[in-house]
């Protein structure tokens, strides 16, 4: 028998918005544009309207060396997009493919709810897919 | 095996609270299990706390209300896949029954269906797996043809198989049990002349899941559609099962609500599996009680359920045919569902329903929502026992004892037929 | 004033099991009825009486249940008809929901629109009242058009309707209140208009009738639709309301069951009013809640219900309009329903609506299914509080109370956005 | 307020088939066909399958002198026309017309649920039809 996960006791509960994740929000990582970069991959979350756009410079070895994002969003997936942001850097596209819902409440701390979960997965899709785009089209994207 | 079948479940009558109602001074005996089932306490009392406790709309929502009645929703659709053995809840989309389903279906591959092509039915369908494909057949300028029923054995007839489905046939609909003669439909067979062909097959499983074990995968179909409420589950809920693949590639037919992804002013782009085809607030406590309803069945275990229901149609099937003046329709005992279709002349089925009323035992009378197969049995209507896991062969005696009895006051007298 | 309103339903929330459920340590405080609402005690007893007592299907049954059954489902359609003061029950549909409503008068009215020909809706449809007609028209080649919102007062700019309804109009469905603006529409205006022309005209009712008075023949509507589960009723049933001598004239789009006259292997006649349009096992149960629920509602008293919700949303905007970095959406408080829907910067609705969470408040944040109206507003997601009949001015300094509280602690600080 | 009639404590109760219903339906009176009528009408409920017809014979004053029935059915639809039979020899059209469902139930000496009065209407159905149809078109129908 498969099973939904259950619910936590509580998720998005007292606390939810504490320090780390104010702060990563007001004050985001990696947070702009550059000119260049190996690939560059955007998502929009059209039921909630968040939008975020990472770039990823990749080495030879398909290690992603830096990182910027930019967009718009709640404090969840700003927060989310910006310590995800540190998380890759120095890691490979294999790692990176491996990382799921579970590493992203790691980085934030909390559990969080299905509809909120949406909000802080978007940044990892979005690395994702880029990776994804990157092994299959090569620097530039497609 | 008789006794051993029978204890297996010979408490289970407790768990209905509606089965120690009188009718009357008499206990209610229900024999009207393919109209609907019973519930039993644990589907009350799921729908009941639910919203008592839980109550939200879905999927969007970001307070807990929301969040719990999500989770509880999206667990029902996966507690339903895992029941039937679909791939995954993608492939399970809720609707308001089996009569929804298979209309929704019929609209879902509307498309596919041209002038000439052809669509294939049987002949002892229920009327929500006839007319949706009569009318779409009807639209489109496409023929709809008919599996025959071998009137002899109570089954359907496969030997001319290829002479109806042929490359011109596009989808194959089919009962899995039919509601009226209780037979049970080789589904594989049928799908697998049917996918050589190119038609896709849909499996009208309103009278299999509540009784059987059933497993969509080896059934090798590709719709299978049912409803709440004749597996011990709710009212206002049903299914349909779809494969993946082929549901990837439909368009939905119903617009507002959850199923969408991006919508603008002149055009929609849609949501995924299976959402894309739940239209609106869905039928939330219901999908509670349909969740409640499976991990009921699951407990009995559907093959015992299906030994129990075996045994008992054997045993009633027996006892009815030694009756003086019956006609019983339909196949042997051994290949059929719970389900007993009859006339006890000379008492018309609706005096038959009547009188048995007045002892609380409840059965059909009528046509079953089968009337073109009515015609074909030369018959205008007919009484129906129909078994379910809380029945039991004392029940079976009083029934057969309640239709002497109704024959006797009936006979006698010169019958009002011209 | 205020005091004798409030007091009116003072103890109406001990009539509502969940309201005296606990997030945390927080009482729940629930102002997403525009959503969906809660349900009273009255309706989940009839509903779980139905079962335990009476559960049987419809229309057919001879045996005791099917008769009890039966009355009780009729007699639903007929509180239903009262309510909204339909002519008689005839004209009373039970469908899945309002999507499920307006979705199938979308198919019966498909074969009267041509190419060239032109429908028309508002720029502030809930997708539900949008998609369907969009997608119609669409496949119609037909022309959308949409009578615009006027952004300053928040209502429907009207002074140009005769460029929008013109004589190519073959239907016009509009809501009756906006879910995100609150807007009260002017109905029989628009109506007239588009009799005039020759038009039909079908409400979205889906947030006037659990929270005002409403007469479908002083509105001079043709069509009208809501759902159970935003009137305190259970999920899983909704209404059309069509006026009979339209209904007799159109065909039904769904399949099975209870809907047929005669059935035929190639042909099928149908049914009578209303039930030539319910295919299948009704929604039997969910019929007996929304029942109770219309019971409960005229219990109230519609008049009072809307009084009590029109002073609590004038008492709410005034205290959300006196915040700092506010923006409400929508028109003064007059003009609107028990709606308010608003952005608190600097926090995002998703944030506020999870920092409310925590303290048992809950609110939507999104688009609220209206993502075209969204993008005319040019946000991309809003938060919306919406009142019901439990809901008091405490309740509603708590939220703004709360509010002030989640924007201290998100101000002061660079807000992510390019 | 319209009410829909509450069901009665019992319907189709204990001696629903009394002698005189046996009666009537084993020795339906009237039962027949003549050669000629003032008119004759058929109608059949497709959902039970019951299927009656009447024939009429009316004075010039639109009362009727005779009455003929045949057809199929349970005993509730064969002893409600046989009943109904007689009771409306020597009935104007007019008063034909008035009779309802609480006359049938009356002729029967029951009270019968919504499903089996269904079968007990069928008659009366069919015997107010053919009136009208003698008063739109005369004799021998349209
Ligand atoms: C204005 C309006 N129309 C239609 C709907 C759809 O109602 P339901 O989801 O019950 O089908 C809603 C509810 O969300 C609504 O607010
Ligand atoms: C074989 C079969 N198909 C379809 C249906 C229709 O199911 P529902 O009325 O739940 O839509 C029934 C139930 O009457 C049935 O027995």
């Amino acid at each position: 028998m498969t099973k939904l996960e259950a619910p936590e006791k509580s998720f998005a509960g007292e606390g939810m918005y504490r320090e780390h994740i104010l702060d990563h929000y007001q004050h985001p990582r990696n947070f702009g544009e550059w000119k260049t970069c190996s690939v560059q991959h955007t998502e929009l979350n059209p039921v909630c309207g968040d939008q975020l756009s990472f770039q990823l410079n990749v080495d030879e070895k398909g290690k992603v060396m830096d990182v910027h994002f930019n967009g718009q969003g709640c404090a969840i997936s700003i927060a989310s997009a910006s310590l995800l942001s540190d998380e890759i850097k120095g890691k490979t596209m294999v790692q990176i493919q491996k990382l799921d819902k579970n590493g992203i409440q790691a980085l934030l701390g909390i559990t969080l709810g299905p509809a909120r979960l949406k909000c802080a997965m978007l940044s990892l899709d979005i690395v994702k897919n880029a990776c994804l785009i990157y092994q299959k089209y090569g620097k530039g994207g497609k | 095996m008789t006794h051993v079948q029978q204890n297996s479940f010979s408490s289970i009558q407790k768990e209905f609270p509606i089965l120690s109602r009188k009718i009357g001074k008499h206990s209610l005996v229900y024999l009207d299990n393919a109209a609907t089932t019973q519930k039993p306490l644990t589907v009350l009392k799921a729908m009941d706390a639910y919203y008592r406790l839980h109550n939200a709309n879905v999927h969007r929502g970001i307070y807990r209300l929301a969040e719990e009645a999500t989770l509880a929703y999206e667990l029902a659709h996966q507690k339903t896949a895992d029941f039937i053995h679909a791939q995954s809840m993608r492939e399970i989309i809720f609707t308001r029954g089996t009569t929804d389903s298979l209309n929704m279906l019929a609209r879902m591959l509307s498309s596919s269906v041209e002038k000439g092509d052809e669509i294939v039915v049987s002949q002892i369908e229920h009327h929500s797996n006839l007319i949706p494909w009569q009318q779409l057949a009807n639209a489109q300028k496409a023929a709809l043809k008919f599996i025959p029923l071998d009137k002899k054995s109570g089954m359907l007839d496969l030997s001319r198989i290829d002479k109806i489905i042929t490359s011109k046939t596009k989808i194959v609909s089919i009962p899995h049990v039919s509601n009226v003669l209780g037979t049970i439909v080789p589904i594989k067979e049928i799908a697998r002349r049917a996918h050589k062909v190119g038609a896709v097959v849909s499996v009208d499983a309103a009278q299999s899941v509540p009784h059987m074990p059933v497993n969509v995968r080896s059934l090798e179909c590709d719709f299978f559609s049912f409803s709440g409420h004749k597996m011990y589950g709710p009212t206002g809920i049903g299914v349909l099962w779809g494969k993946e693949s082929l549901l990837n590639h439909l368009e939905p037919v119903s617009f507002g609500g959850e199923m969408v992804r991006e919508v603008y002013y002149d055009r929609a782009t849609w949501n995924d599996l299976p959402w894309k085809f739940e239209a609106g607030t869905p039928p939330i406590a219901e999908g509670v009680g349909l969740s409640a309803a499976i991990d009921f069945l699951q407990k009995q275990g559907m093959e015992k359920v299906r030994a129990h229901e075996k045994e008992l149609v054997k045993y009633a099937y027996d006892k009815l045919f030694a009756l003086k003046n019956i006609s019983i329709y339909g196949p042997e005992p051994k290949f059929r569902s719970g389900v007993i279709t009859f006339n006890a002349t000379p008492v018309h089925p609706h005096d038959l329903a009547s009188l048995l009323n007045e002892k609380g035992i409840a059965i059909r009378a009528g046509h079953h929502c089968a009337m073109p197969l009515a015609t074909l049995l030369n018959i205008s209507a007919s009484a129906r026992a129909s078994f379910g896991i809380y029945n039991t062969q004392q029940e079976v005696d009083l029934l057969v004892e309640s239709i002497k009895k109704a024959q006797s006051i009936f006979s006698g007298g010169k019958r009002a037929v011209v």
